[in-house]
């Protein structure tokens, strides 16, 4: 009696754990299926999600350039939070993540990264229009800097001035900060700047028109897709992908058409001085 | 039509039934008295297998069980030849007092509803609560409630009754009619097994009397016999504080 | 930034687009919390070897840990476990993820609430039920399951509505549920609005679980009749 | 698994230790805080007050029915809100951030508990016996003096096994304290986890950590338990 007792649990069980069937790791016409996690943090203009829930934006057209150039296999994007994204990848879940992602040395411990980066990000440090004395994270050690998330490239960078530097910046942390909240911070005086990429601000600045100023570049930052550590060839072969895709004018357009500026040309224009990575 | 005999029971270490041997024959009454402790509702509940026995052998109707190797098909069978009036009722919260006594009849004996339907409320007019069949258990009184217990008892049409101290719960002024109940039962001929405090009735009821007490038959015979004139003096000193109880009372 | 009444009215629509998929992992979800409930509670009450042991780890483990870390190892752990011995699931939906977390997650109090309400019944029910002939699996299901069911039934209700909560968790990897969609509009405008915007999920949640608790509440007067004694 | 590497996790446990009286100082303040904020309200609720007693449900149904995470927020960013627009109308000169984000989250916990605890403390009184005030009332006591040293004393041991349960939830709860920037246990690994993105280890690591208080405050729960219930044990013996 006991036994069926208990293969009756086991047969519960395994109905639970079948459920459905899986899907087939190449596509009907042969072609292999690159699991793309895309950040659930949206942040246009790099990535947004269209009326249909797609994404879309910066990132998603240079994925669907390189998807044309590489016959041999078909992206499929998948939403998710950037820290169960990147779990994700380490655990095999996902094949690349894509999210404006800077490259550390810690990272590049855990993930593959292409050598080439297929965007840039400037991050700066938005100001009072009034404030003339912060131009750089050393001006902010004394001062009262927004709320920063604790995870994501931003607050790595912070991080790591934090450990090379004495005194360190003081940080609140927030899970996903408003900027709207931040910026207005500043503007009323309760903070006195807010780390922020560049093209955010300039973005949100469109809708909103504050007082408010980018008072220094703190880096120009590339940023990266990145491979799970055994995927070599993949990113070997998107990192090629990306190369002509930069040469032959097709993402300096894209820059020019999400952001109005080709970041890849104006590299040497813009002043990079401040804190930077090794 | 009942036999017991040689049945033992423990509790981990206590050995609280110490080889009982008892038999009633068809149609007899059987009342089973003694202090509290004695093992008297221990017994009962053995012989409906609600208490599993520890060792001996138990035959109702027929239906023969030893204690060291049963199956639970026999038991089933067992327990389908007596039904048993519990002392607090028991009525199954979720059913009707109708439904209280056509549940049985259904589930157990493959009645159809309106055929237990109708055997139901003859039972109940039978015990006097034909107007109450729609209530719930909590919208009667515990004489209402003992009276559909007993009325679900007897709608199963055991071979044998058993009854536990049906009248201890309840108050006294009640208690006089449903004793009248069981008694009207008893002279319908059914073979009855009661355990009650009540040695007046046990008196006036039975075809034969059981005292125990510490786990063992001290005494069983005619109820003149045992409650009137006991030859033992365990059997005595119990009769004599059950007589002198009153006054404590008052 | 201020919205207009189209504004809201839009944004609204959007959030409340995604409303049957919240409704479809709390649905889902429950009817599988339900039956696993049910079993741990059977291998509790029975005190069946092994499992009852395995039963009470995963019990504490899932009562005393953060939901987030078990929807990880769900999501992440389970697949890579299984791809061990030769087992692929990574390609399954997301939904089976999600729902194999709630149903594990809520299945784990709802096996409390039915072992406490099962054993609250009383042994008596079930020996009245013996004396008329009955056998165990007829006791349970015509007396005592119905009898347990209406004590059980207003905390199933409670951890619903914990359930629908914890569903906003989906996100976190990727489910656009009612809060997913609330995050990314959020995303879209930078963070504008956000206090507006979270005041509006919140009446939202609010709505569905005061029709939670209505459902709750009539399924208990259709039974209250037949039960009220059971709390004397 | 493969990809997890322990050594990194073994040696991050002693900083995520450090959240630890983090997420004790949100869990008691919110369990005392909620306990006496609960407590008046089940007797708005028990006492029938006109107004507050409506109120009360309402309070109870809005911070039971919304998720928490959307609550913190409001709270967060609604309370200097509140504040700046006070200074607006009344022309007051209030920081809107004198309340620090621990503050906030002591004072959302708090209310979000006290949310659950009406329920667990009017249920509780309740439950016991009506003839005990009355009894109270007869040998001369108020029925203030009869709550405070007859009804509560009684309820409380009925009310404990909830109360303990609720504890434990607030524990796992308080991990959400980190979306408005408190450095608990989850916070902690969540920031350590960032720079070499191993947020599975730490994660891993934050989840033993809540395991190991749990069972700690289980047992100590049991302990209080069995100490409260004396009374009930030697009533029993003496019947």
């Amino acid at each position: 009696m006991k036994a069926i007792r208990i293969l009756f649990v086991m047969v519960v069980l395994s109905v639970l754990m079948s459920g459905c069937s899986g899907v087939q790791g190449t596509a009907n016409d042969g072609k292999e299926i690159i699991q793309v996690a895309v950040s659930a943090e949206v942040n246009p203009p790099f990535l947004r999600n269209d009326e249909n829930n797609e994404p879309t934006g910066y990132d998603i057209e240079y994925l669907k350039a390189v998807d044309e150039r590489l016959p041999q296999y078909e992206f499929k994007y998948v939403w998710g939070e950037e820290e169960s994204n990147l779990i994700g990848v380490g655990a095999g879940k996902f094949d690349m993540a894509i999210n404006w992602f800077f490259s550390n040395p810690e990272r590049e411990e855990k993930f593959l990264y292409p050598e080439t980066p297929y965007g840039y990000s400037m991050t700066g440090l938005i100001v009072h229009k009034d404030t003339n004395n912060i131009e750089s994270l050393d001006d902010m050690t004394d001062k009262e800097l927004a709320p920063v998330s604790a995870s994501g490239g931003l607050r790595s960078i912070l991080n790591a001035y934090n450990e090379q530097n004495d005194p360190p910046i003081p940080l609140t942390t927030v899970d996903n900060p408003s900027n709207e909240n931040n910026l207005k911070r500043v503007e009323s005086g309760r903070s006195d700047a807010v780390f922020l990429n560049i093209t955010t601000f300039e973005a949100i600045q469109k809708n909103l028109q504050l007082d408010l100023k980018v008072g220094g570049i703190v880096s120009k930052e590339p940023v990266y897709v990145v491979f799970q550590p055994d995927h070599e060839e993949l990113a070997e072969e998107i990192n090629h992908v990306t190369e002509e895709l930069i040469e032959d004018g097709t993402l300096p357009e894209l820059a020019e058409k999400w952001f109005g500026v080709n970041f890849f040309d104006d590299l040497e224009d813009i002043s990079v001085e401040g804190f930077q990575y090794e | 039509m009942l036999t017991v005999s040689n049945l033992h029971k423990y509790y981990g270490d206590t050995h609280v039934l110490k080889g009982i041997d008892i038999e009633v024959k068809q149609g007899e009454v059987l009342s089973i008295v003694g202090p509290s402790g004695s093992g008297k509702t221990t017994l009962l509940r053995c012989m409906n297998y609600l208490e599993k026995p520890s060792s001996g052998q138990l035959s109702i109707n027929k239906v023969d069980i030893d204690a060291k190797h049963v199956s639970k098909k026999q038991i089933h069978t067992l327990r389908q030849q007596s039904s048993m009036v519990f002392q607090q009722y028991n009525l199954f919260k979720n059913k009707t007092a109708l439904e209280n006594i056509t549940e049985g009849l259904m589930i157990a004996k493959k009645m159809p509803k309106s055929e237990a339907e109708e055997v139901a409320e003859s039972f109940l007019k039978q015990v006097g609560l034909s107007e109450r069949k729609q209530a719930y258990p909590n919208e009667l009184s515990g004489g209402q409630q003992q009276r559909v217990g007993i009325a679900r008892a007897m709608a199963m049409n055991p071979a044998v009754l058993l009854f536990d101290e049906p009248t201890s719960a309840l108050d006294p002024e009640i208690v006089g009619d449903i004793l009248a109940i069981i008694k009207d039962i008893a002279k319908q001929g059914m073979t009855m097994v009661i355990v009650t405090h009540e040695i007046e009735f046990a008196r006036s009821v039975s075809d034969q009397v059981v005292f125990m007490d510490q786990g063992e038959v001290v005494e069983k015979g005619k109820p003149a016999d045992v409650l009137v004139h006991p030859s033992h003096e365990r059997t005595k000193r119990f009769l004599k504080r059950i007589h002198q109880e009153p006054d404590f009372i008052i | 930034m201020t919205f207009g009444l189209s504004d809201w009215i839009n944004i609204l629509g959007q959030v409340l687009d995604r409303l049957p998929l919240t409704l479809a992992m709390l649905v889902v979800s429950l009817i599988f919390a339900m039956l696993i409930g049910i079993v741990i509670a059977f291998i509790r009450i029975e005190k069946i070897p092994v499992l009852h042991q395995l039963a009470t780890v995963y019990l504490s483990f899932t009562r005393s840990t953060p939901l987030i870390v078990q929807l990880f190892l769900v999501y992440f752990g389970i697949p890579q476990l299984l791809l061990t011995f030769g087992i692929d699931i990574n390609h399954w939906s997301r939904f089976v993820f999600v729902v194999i977390t709630f149903s594990l997650h809520t299945g784990a109090y709802l096996s409390e609430v039915f072992r406490s309400s099962y054993l609250s019944v009383g042994k008596e029910q079930l020996e009245a039920a013996y004396s008329v002939g009955m056998t165990y699996p007829q006791a349970l299901r015509r007396i005592l399951i119905p009898q347990a069911f209406r004590v059980a039934l207003p905390n199933v209700g409670n951890h619903t509505i914990e359930l629908l909560k914890d569903t906003a968790l989906a996100f976190t990897i990727g489910i656009i549920d009612i809060m997913g969609q609330v995050k990314l509009i959020l995303g879209n405008n930078y963070g504008v609005g956000m206090f507006q915007i979270y005041v509006a999920i919140a009446v939202v949640y609010w709505i569905i679980c005061i029709l939670i608790e209505l459902v709750i509440l009539w399924i208990e007067r259709s039974q209250r009749k037949k039960h009220a004694g059971i709390s004397n | 698994m493969a990809g997890i590497d322990l050594q990194f996790a073994l040696e991050q446990v002693p900083k995520i230790l450090q959240g630890v009286p983090y997420t004790l100082l949100v869990t008691i303040v919110a369990m005392i805080v909620g306990l006496v904020i609960g407590t008046i309200l089940a007797f708005f609720r028990i006492y029938r007050v006109p107004v507050l007693h409506q109120l009360t449900v309402l309070f109870v149904s809005f911070f039971r029915g919304t998720p928490l995470i959307v609550q913190l927020f409001v709270f967060f960013y609604g309370l200097p809100m509140l504040i700046l627009s006070l200074n607006d109308t009344f022309q007051w000169g209030l920081n809107p951030d004198i309340m620090s984000p621990l503050v906030i989250a002591l004072i959302a916990y708090s209310i979000n508990s006290a949310s659950y605890l009406t329920e667990v403390v009017r249920s509780a009184i309740q439950s016991v016996d009506k003839g005990q005030l009355e009894a109270a009332k007869a040998v001369g006591m108020t029925t203030f003096q009869g709550m405070y040293r007859i009804i509560l004393p009684q309820a409380f041991v009925t009310a404990l096994p909830n109360l303990g349960n609720h504890f434990i939830m607030l524990i796992k709860a308080s991990a959400l304290a980190f979306t408005i920037g408190i450095m608990d246990v989850l916070g902690i690994s969540r920031v350590i986890a960032n720079d070499g993105y191993r947020f599975l280890e730490t994660y891993l690591v934050a989840a033993l950590i809540y395991w190991l208080l749990s069972i700690i405050f289980e047992i100590i729960l049991a302990r209080i338990e069995k100490r409260a219930r004396t009374f009930e044990g030697r009533a029993s013996n003496t019947a």
